[in-house]
């Protein structure tokens, strides 16, 4: 691809070349010295900072075959002005778990996406993928088939399952109370034909974080977060927490006051926890690695129903299963079996772009949980309802 | 390009994990007992078994040139055996055995314009999201703005002075791919006029119950132009939030001068202490000015700085501010409180203020 | 009213005889000894009580002239069998601020009521007013002249202006912030004609409490709330505070542990508060009356809207005012002036049956500040939208 | 009744309060320093002044003879120079200026029936309303449960060694004019089922369009019985609110067999300590079963017991509750939760757990 280079003027675009923070521009630039896309991003780029608007336009339906998903068809507005992202799709290539990579997995990487592509990348998008940031519609079918030949494939997007995600979990951190890595490895390979292929009402996110900390922030932005937790004591090393004493955490004031349980209790010698009352925040954990840890009878806490905003108004995922253990295949084919139970009635009954919290709200999770076959649990609620309107509907039978 | 059209392989996912683990991550897998900060940006876990995981963490842009990505390669293979990853929140973490490697890769790392640090009680980077350079439906450009604010508090990236972690996010539209509705200061573009609509197009392309079905203020009304039909929108009812757009092309919200972006303060994610917790509105609307936005960095950097000098240890923004009060905190940094703070959605009224809990 | 009485037999009521607690039955055994009325509300109470079900119809429309209030009307369904309640309407008799009485005003309410009623009262009704309980369409007029005569009114019912009621405040207790009955007897005063005429959407109710306690439950129980609080530091009495602690106050668990403002601290010396962070709870004062009390500039805050369930879910008032002096005569008016303002867009704007709450939460709180012409404030919201659907109304006068 | 005749006097207002004050309030009335309670029912509150004003609190049923509001008197007069008033939940308090006569006269209440005390951290009056004494629109009786209730928690009124104030109340249908909505304990007596519409009476007695836009959840339709116009209900979407009858009488929903008795826990009215909260639901369901309502009685001694046995010192049920959380509640009560406990009204979604503060 090394023709002759249209030379733009970037003024405003210079200025973010400036100061501490890494430059955006410069990687622009550094794809634009040899590589015609990025040349013409950097002009259209300029062009919208100068007018104060985006140049795209809607994407139409663009892919690889036999997939729906994975790519993000995209035109410009301004074709004749900038030829080369008259096309500027977007492949979405699923990571692998906990975002871990070699040197030499990060250069086939890179030599697949200058040989189709604007040399341009998201690592990652906030779903979790690789993002080769835009490439020609006949470009597709060959990046796709290289990067499958070094062992990647395409993630989700439309209304499929998108591509799971995790924090690096038992890899790099002591707080993970299950595998992270190994359950998003599951649950990916065990849905690839969901992931390829939409075929519902709409999107649907995994995302599994180790520990309450939830690092990949699985309760905001996943309609299925699995979240790690425990259900025994505390793990306490008293020696470890005078140490933390002496060497200045006010344990009173950082710690004892600020657990939501109230339910730590400090003597100056001794931390006693009542485990009983804990609410497993982590927050004393948090703040003392040496001396606390979570129990040992460590498992995870399933919620459902994440989303953003469009349209009712954003939604946090809310508690479906309190508990469950995750250290055995088993138990790994049980949350399939729940998933497989939840996507049934939404697929169903959901309407075209309602996510399934939107779904559980309209039907309500009284007879969502009914049609999933799980029974109620005070667990899955902030508090009973307050409004006296309820049904009976029992003589419905009866009678 | 010869041997990729052999045979075509689908559907095998990712590669496994395992493959790019470095040894000492696997010998020690969910073996780990703590960690350390010895120093903004590198990490310490320390296994059972004794040994000692050094990570240090690089900010990045999040968009990469394959140029960098080849860079990043190259020092891994230099410093941490070939060894990296990134993080959710789109920073580069390479993974050492040997201590003595830290100081020369921070070294190369800064050399290269990849400041270390974001840990503990830090601003790490922002997530974000496409903006101008990919999105149709961007009211503000993404990767531009994060590199202004982040230029301006890059001393907190590079120190753990802070009381607490602090999130910061951005999202180019209400669509919010950035997450940033639990954020302790969230970025968020907005338009501020209803769709036109195009008329020639939309028959064309759209279909006319999905575009009225898609608006949550049931503002479009079926409707015919010069015989064709198409819709309208009772502009009094619209609250640009594109979700017509997003299903139909012809009814574009974008526009270079009533675009703008909005402030939000308060969301968290994590379960430590309280809850997690939605952003609210701080700020309802400040201008797109690029290419650095000055109002909107100093808005940001105005309200960590208040946060940072009032906060208790270990305190959120969300947390100091439910604290504190809401009354307080717009007092003290400043902020106007308009009658677009007040909610008027689906469950306003249980935004009200219910009891007599206030200070004066 | 001393003829032959019909005698009915009781096995259940009877029942309800005994035991520790003061038995309604022996009162309405009392006087059924010489009240026909009475005796056939004794008859009918123990057939419902036999069949689980009430023998009352709808009331229709009864009141004494030119008063549109004040009594409620009721028949009973078993007028043949029980023909001395065929009427049984109920009249409510406004009651003196704080229900203070002398044994000289009960006597005369007493005999006014065995002249014209069934003997049978509510000390109070559960808005506040006296409850004359029980008597026929006839004598309610005979009885109003006499109430009058005795300096006596009737109260609130239906869509008016409901009978005022208060906390004993300055009368009986040191924490009122305010003069709780002054200003319950001028408001009541002062709306007269629209306590006694209904002309609005639905009731309006008034509830005036000294302290943030509560004690005549005004921000659940009244349309408009009125609370007295204060401004300034809490007064405090450290030899007192000390004295307590001495006697077994567990000051650090009891009190700062319980402050919602987390602004305590004490040394077992010296008790700190910072008053900037105060809540205005009023924990600490209760706990310790002796050591401390509110502070010296005292009002009250207001607050507006709440209401039972029917029939879009209960709603406590919201502040409408954060805090406002209620000293003098101005300030009493000016109180006046706010009410009206706020009966003004709902009387004008209210659906039939819609309370000011769920006026406000329909047309929005913001609008309907706009519409009495108060300006937004922090302290009238829990916390600012989390939904980004704000509305730019602006452009629309500008363009 | 001649006199009453003469000229009609109207508008006048309750008798001015001052009139009914005792000497010793009218001299310190706003001076009182602070309160004791030396004993259940007896509150000495001291004035500014060194005076001191003595309250002694008895029970009373609210429903009261003329025969009894003498007696009254008669013990005003004989211990209190006459002075007394009622309490904002319908106790009656004698208000003494000589402490010599507390004995006496708490001798004389007792004997006459009327419990003393009620005061601090006990369990006062229950506020309630008609019931079948006077209310076409009752689920249950009002007075007989109260009744039935506090016989069984007499100890409690006449104690003060619950950990704070409990605060009971019943309403006898869903109007709630025992305002039960924010009691630490509710007694509601509920319908559960539809209306059985009297398609007879209907056409005569109500406007059609008032009956059918008085259902909160939609579920009445106009229609036509025998050729007259009507309404007919969707009984599926009924949950027995009973607004159609209150503004319909054709519309009536009692039911012997069904009607019964839900309860409610953890509301509160106070600011202290946390803000007033809603009533939450406990248990759906209960039978009408008169005279004494074994059922409700035992549930509701249930809840008050495990309440006393586990709360910290001033914290109310809600709080309770809030801290060791529902699933303790439930747990400890031994009251089962079912899909009636899970909100399906307007804002349910807000009532689902949406974290991981759990307790295992
Ligand atoms: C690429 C990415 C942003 C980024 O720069 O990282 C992205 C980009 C788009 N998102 Fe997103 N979303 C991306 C993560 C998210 C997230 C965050 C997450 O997944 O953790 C969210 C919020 C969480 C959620 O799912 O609710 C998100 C919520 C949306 C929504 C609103 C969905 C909703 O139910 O509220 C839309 C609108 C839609 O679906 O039509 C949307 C739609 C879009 C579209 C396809 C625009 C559109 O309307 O068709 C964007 C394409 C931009 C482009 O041209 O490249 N995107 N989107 C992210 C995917 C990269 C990846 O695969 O890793
Ligand atoms: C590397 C990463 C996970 C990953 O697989 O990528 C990670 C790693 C760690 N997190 Fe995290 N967190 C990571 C994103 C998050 C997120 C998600 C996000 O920010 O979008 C959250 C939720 C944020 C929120 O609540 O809004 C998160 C909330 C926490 C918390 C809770 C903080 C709090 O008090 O609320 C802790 C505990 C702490 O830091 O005391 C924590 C602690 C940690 C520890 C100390 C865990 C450990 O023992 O290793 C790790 C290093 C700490 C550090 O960065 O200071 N991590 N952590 C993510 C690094 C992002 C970055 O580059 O900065
Ligand atoms: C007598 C009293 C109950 C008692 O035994 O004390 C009462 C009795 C009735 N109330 Fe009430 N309400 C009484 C205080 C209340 C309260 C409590 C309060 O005022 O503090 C409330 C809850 C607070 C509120 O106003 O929301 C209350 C909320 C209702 C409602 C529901 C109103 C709503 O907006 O939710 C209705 C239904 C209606 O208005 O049609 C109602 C309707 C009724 C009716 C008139 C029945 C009807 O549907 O027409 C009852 C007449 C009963 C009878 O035959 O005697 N009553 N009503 C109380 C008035 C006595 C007095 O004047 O002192
Ligand atoms: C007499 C009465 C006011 C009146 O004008 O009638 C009254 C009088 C006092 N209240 Fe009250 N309260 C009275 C109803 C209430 C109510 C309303 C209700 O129960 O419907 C409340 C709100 C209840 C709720 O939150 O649901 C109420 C919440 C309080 C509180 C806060 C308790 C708490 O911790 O939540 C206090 C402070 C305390 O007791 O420590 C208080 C304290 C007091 C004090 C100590 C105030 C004082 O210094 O004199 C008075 C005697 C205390 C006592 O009874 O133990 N009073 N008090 C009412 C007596 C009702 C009764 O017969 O039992
Ligand atoms: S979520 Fe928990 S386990 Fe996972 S990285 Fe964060 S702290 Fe560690
Ligand atoms: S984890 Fe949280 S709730 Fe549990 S003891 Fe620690 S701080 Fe308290
Ligand atoms: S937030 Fe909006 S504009 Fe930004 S990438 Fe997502 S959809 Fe596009
Ligand atoms: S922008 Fe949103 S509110 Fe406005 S018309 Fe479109 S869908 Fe409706
Ligand atoms: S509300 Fe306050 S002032 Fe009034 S009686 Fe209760 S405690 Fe006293
Ligand atoms: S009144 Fe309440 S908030 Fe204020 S200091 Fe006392 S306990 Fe704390
Ligand atoms: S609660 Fe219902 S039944 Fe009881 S008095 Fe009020 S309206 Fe009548
Ligand atoms: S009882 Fe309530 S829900 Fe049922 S039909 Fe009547 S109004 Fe509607």
């Amino acid at each position: 691809m090394a023709e002759q280079m249209k030379k733009y003027e970037t003024p405003l675009l210079n200025e973010l070349e400036k100061g501490p923070w890494p430059s955006f521009v410069k990687e622009i630039k550094a794809a634009a010295e040899w590589n015609q896309m990025a040349n013409d991003l950097l002009g259209l780029l300029e062009r919208s900072y100068r007018e104060k608007i985006g140049h795209w336009k809607h994407g139409g339906i663009v892919g690889v075959m036999g997939y729906g998903g994975g790519v993000i068809g995209r035109y410009t507005n301004l074709p004749e002005e900038f030829p080369n992202v008259s096309h500027f799709h977007t492949m979405r290539i699923n990571q692998p778990a906990g975002w871990f990579y070699t040197a030499e997995a990060l250069r086939t990487l890179a030599d697949i996406w200058d040989r189709h592509g604007s040399g341009l990348t998201n690592f990652h998008g906030s779903t979790g993928d690789i993002i080769f940031l835009g490439t020609r519609t006949e470009e597709l079918e060959p990046t796709f088939a290289e990067l499958t030949q070094a062992g990647f494939d395409l993630g989700g997007s439309g209304s499929d399952i998108r591509t799971p995600s995790c924090c690096c979990g038992m890899a790099r951190c002591e707080w993970a109370c299950y595998d992270t890595m190994k359950l998003t490895y599951f649950l990916t390979q065990h849905y690839q034909d969901e992931i390829h292929r939409p075929a519902f009402p709409y999107k649907f996110k995994f995302k599994c974080s180790g520990c309450p900390n939830d690092c990949v922030a699985a309760i905001a932005r996943a309609d299925f977060s699995i979240i790690g937790t425990w259900r025994d004591e505390i793990q306490i090393d008293q020696e470890m927490v005078r140490e933390y004493a002496k060497n200045g955490v006010d344990i009173n004031k950082e710690i004892v006051m600020m657990c939501p349980g109230r339910c730590i209790e400090w003597d100056g010698e001794e931390l006693k926890i009542d485990n009983s009352s804990c609410r497993h925040c982590m927050h004393c954990i948090n703040v003392m690695p040496k001396a606390l840890a979570p129990g040992k009878d460590r498992g995870a806490c399933i919620l459902l129903g994440a989303k953003a905003p469009i349209v009712e108004g954003a939604i946090l995922s809310s508690v479906i299963v309190p508990f469950v253990k995750l250290d055995t295949e088993e138990s790994f084919n049980d949350i399939v079996e729940l998933i497989d139970a939840i996507l049934e009635p939404w697929i169903e009954e959901g309407k075209n772009r309602e996510r399934v919290g939107e779904f559980i709200q309209r039907v309500g999770l009284g007879n969502f949980l009914e049609a999933i076959g799980l029974d109620p649990q005070p667990e899955m609620i902030r508090h009973p309802r307050t409004n006296p309107y309820v049904f009976y509907e029992n003589y419905l039978e009866e009678e | 390009m010869a041997e990729t059209v052999q045979k075509r392989i689908t559907d095998i996912g990712p590669p496994h994990y395992e493959k790019f683990l470095p040894p000492i991550i696997k010998e020690n897998y969910g073996k780990w007992k703590y960690h350390e900060i010895p120093r903004p940006g590198v990490i310490v876990h320390t296994s059972e078994t004794g040994a000692k995981l050094y990570t240090v963490r690089a900010a990045s842009p999040r968009l990469l040139s394959t140029t960098k990505i080849r860079k990043f390669a190259e020092l891994a293979e230099k410093y941490s055996d070939g060894y990296l990853r990134f993080t959710s929140r789109h920073n580069v973490e390479f993974l050492l055995s040997d201590p003595a490697k830290i100081d020369p890769l921070i070294q190369e790392l800064e050399a290269i314009g990849h400041p270390v640090g974001g840990t503990g009680n830090a601003i790490s980077s922002m997530v974000h999201t496409q903006g101008w350079i990919h999105c149709h439906s961007s009211a503000t450009d993404a990767s531009g703005v994060v590199k202004s604010v982040m230029d301006e508090l890059i001393d907190y990236f590079k120190t753990m002075k802070l009381p607490a972690k602090i999130r910061l996010a951005l999202a180019c539209c209400l669509n919010m791919c950035g997450a940033v509705h639990c954020s302790d200061i969230a970025i968020l573009g907005i338009h501020t006029r209803p769709p036109k609509v195009n008329h020639e197009l939309l028959p064309k392309v759209c279909e006319i119950p999905n575009v009225v079905a898609s608006c949550p203020t049931a503002a479009i009304r079926p409707s015919t132009f010069q015989g064709k039909p198409s819709v309208e929108v009772d502009e009094e009812k619209c609250m640009y939030c594109a979700n017509c757009y997003t299903v139909c092309p012809a009814m574009p919200l974008n526009n270079a001068e009533t675009d703008g972006i909005s402030i939000w303060v308060g969301g968290k994610v994590s379960n430590a202490r309280s809850e997690p917790m939605f952003s609210k509105l701080a700020v309802p609307y400040l201008p797109n000015n690029p290419p650095r936005w000055p109002e909107v960095v100093q808005t940001v950097k105005k309200i960590v700085e208040v946060w940072a000098a009032n906060a208790h240890k270990h305190e959120r923004v969300g947390e100091w501010i439910e604290r504190i009060g809401w009354p307080k905190f717009f007092k003290l940094t400043g902020i106007e409180f308009t009658k677009q703070h007040i909610d008027d959605f689906k469950h306003a009224g249980l935004t009200y203020k219910t009891s007599v809990h206030l200070t004066y």
